[in-house]
């Protein structure tokens, strides 16, 4: 469980889960009395620290700090991970913990930074874009069968040379400012 | 007997009956209707009821959807909403897949750990659905996303209190952990919810007609309730497409 | 443990404390295996959940928001606690979360707010007032006996008639301005 | 033998060379010796420490203090300092009370769980005391705040690693879980040494002294690491006091 690794706690108790199918088919998960109050069970948790955690957000400077947007619980995972590694729309020289406007991952948090402008699509990214909604509908029509999903993924991965190549063939043209293009890494 | 209103309509009417003034409600991903019925019960008995909708920032006092997951998990949330794909008559619900091989289901859904435990943390849990059929209420459900009781010695907050659908609202008898009829929605009847419902309601001989939704509360819900959900960006197409489109004018 | 009672967890496992005399005189705190890897053992703390939480905080608004300063974990307290009492320096219209400056506690989990300026003192309320060094020597002078103590608690304490007594004759007459005096209650 | 500079910034010298280029080094409340030795291990050897001193937001990535905490449960922090009213042979420290009725001690001290807990998640712990005494140095503490060791079944990141003060460094031998004397700080004397400390220091008779603060060390601290303390706000009236006073013009 996420939460736990985020806390560095080797497992917790959890609510929920008892009596489910889901519980049958998890190993992580078990039932177990309370080491002070023996005859109330819960479900306990096994911490889940992934080795990496890869993900998109808005803003980071150049030490690596990262202004992950509003309202996300991104800081639980990159808590978890052993490594952090996030794309961004932008980054800028400094970055305070006062002026971040959504939450802060401070340096300390994250192993490497890459400027990937549009790295959020077809999803779209608070502040940047909306959603491209054409895209979306054309993955989850081409998602329905094996067959269209391998079609699907050789047009817009497999296929793909470069970052700058998959913006140029499927952010919508009007969307790309001068801001596209740029392909920086920077580690933390 | 034709209804003046929806099944959006009622539905979110008879949810509004079901909130307590001061206590915490919340309603989770795409459920509209539920939003609906608290904003209504605010408006109407419960002025008090803190209301929080997941997905409109307007209803969530929290900066991090863990501080709310947690306020949960501490016991603290009086009424949470709940959907299924299929719902049987212990109160458990699916929302995982469907199909008579778990290993090779027909249809998989997202499933998702949040909901369950919230129908384990929550005071109270409404189970809402807009189909009330064979196929959505079930005798035993394919897969056990969240369970409608559990063992005395399980740590637990909180059951299955509803299920309310455009034809019924069942309550649960905590007593046997079984779903039983508590009233039906005319012109709808006990016959056609008995036919439409895959498993036995109990005894439904002595079983009434809900009160239909008043004047003031479709009124309320037409209007203060459906601007006030446009106003906060808070499902602003849905309530322009399915709240007082019905109006006689 | 406050942490616990703040998750909603009935205890959590936690590093340290084995081998204390600490851990000998705590009966919400034991050895316990790892359900999931038996050999390895962690201490287990059971929650803590305070009937009531009482602190002091910059600022609320009439809707019973708070703003409680930098870094600190008063978030924590009022989360594991039933009911947070709340005295602030002052009540504003209305609080957002974006411009509370410090950690902004919605009024969800506030029960009762209290205007009581100058309430942190002999502490200091960062933003508002520093420590008042000689309040404290007085304090700390005073607090190394039973007697002086006693005499000390009678003198800033139960003498006390009111909020406006204890400020007009403890807190500095240079730090008092047009804010003190108030003393509104305000319900959550 | 006369030293030209002060007990403190032997300290936060001996300090600075434990330190290791990379990891997450922090400091506790009230522990400007080890700041200093921070600071200056990284203007030295490790320019890529990371650096968090307790108290000073200047070096503090974290709004809350509790995401401190956790990193540090997380096993992530590489180095942590402690201090203790008393030390024993086994690494134990006491931060509570002295005397020895643990019911009605003599002297109370603030104790506290936090360092306690990090004195089993940091990978390496540092003792540092500017006394050095029997007082201080004893054969078995009171009161046992933190263990030096624990049972083998035990979820622990880290021990203490080495105890520093103005006249010598103990190392922790973790195989006989027992504190040795390491190196002493001429003028002082292995003699003195063994004579200032309350248990056995283990075979002394090949203990060297450890090499006198260089002059890059001192200056380094007295200018680059005196002036950073002081513009940060990290114990700057500390750092005018003590660091750079003995400086021969």
């Amino acid at each position: 469980m996420i939460q736990a690794g985020s806390v560095g706690a080797p497992y917790v108790p959890v609510l929920g889960l008892v009596g489910t199918d889901l519980l049958k088919r998890r190993d992580d998960m078990k039932i177990c009395p309370d080491p002070f109050n023996p005859e109330v069970k819960t479900v306990v948790a096994k911490a889940y620290r992934p080795d990496f955690a890869i993900f998109h957000a808005q803003k980071a400077d150049r030490r690596g700090n990262v202004s992950a947007g509003w309202t996300n619980d991104d800081t639980l995972l990159a808590e978890a991970s052993r490594h952090v590694i996030v794309t961004v729309e932008e980054v800028v020289d400094e970055l305070a913990a006062a002026e971040a406007k959504g939450s802060f991952l401070p340096s300390i948090l994250v192993d490497t930074v890459v400027h990937a402008p549009f790295g959020a699509h077809p999803a779209g990214c608070p502040d940047y874009y909306p959603v491209d909604d054409a895209a979306m509908k054309t993955y989850a029509r081409q998602a329905a069968s094996d067959e269209s999903f391998a079609a699907y993924l050789e047009e817009t991965t497999y296929s793909v040379t470069s970052h700058e190549d998959y913006v140029a063939r499927f952010v919508p043209a009007e969307w790309r400012g001068e801001g596209a293009g740029g392909d920086e890494r920077d580690s933390a | 007997m034709e209804r003046d209103y929806s099944n959006e309509e009622l539905m979110a009417v008879l949810i509004s009956r079901e909130v307590r003034n001061g206590e915490i409600a919340a309603s989770g991903a795409l459920s509209m209707i539920p939003a609906a019925g608290l904003l209504l019960a605010r408006e109407l008995h419960a002025p008090n009821v803190e209301i929080m909708i997941l997905g409109s920032p307007a209803f969530m006092p929290f900066k991090t959807s863990r501080q709310f997951h947690f306020l949960a998990h501490r016991g603290e949330l009086g009424l949470f909403f709940v959907s299924g794909v299929q719902i049987d008559r212990q109160g458990n619900y699916n929302l995982h897949m469907v199909g008579e091989d778990q290993d090779h289901p027909k249809v998989r859904f997202p499933g998702g750990y949040g909901g369950g435990m919230l129908y384990y943390a929550a005071r109270r849990s409404i189970i809402f659905r807009t189909e009330h059929s064979r196929r959505a209420f079930v005798e035993k459900v394919d897969f056990i996303s969240a369970a409608g009781t559990s063992p005395p010695d399980t740590l637990r907050y909180g059951n299955p209190c509803k299920v309310i659908t455009p034809l019924a609202t069942m309550h649960m008898d905590l007593q046997e952990g079984l779903l039983k009829l508590e009233s039906y929605n005319p012109p709808a009847t006990v016959a056609e919810v008995v036919e439409n419902t895959g498993f036995d309601l109990g005894d439904v001989s002595s079983v009434q007609a809900a009160p239909a939704p008043t004047e003031e509360e479709l009124g309320l819900l037409r209007d203060a309730v459906r601007r006030k959900m446009i106003e906060t960006d808070t499902y602003p197409d849905w309530a322009r497409s399915h709240l007082g489109n019905l109006r006689i004018a």
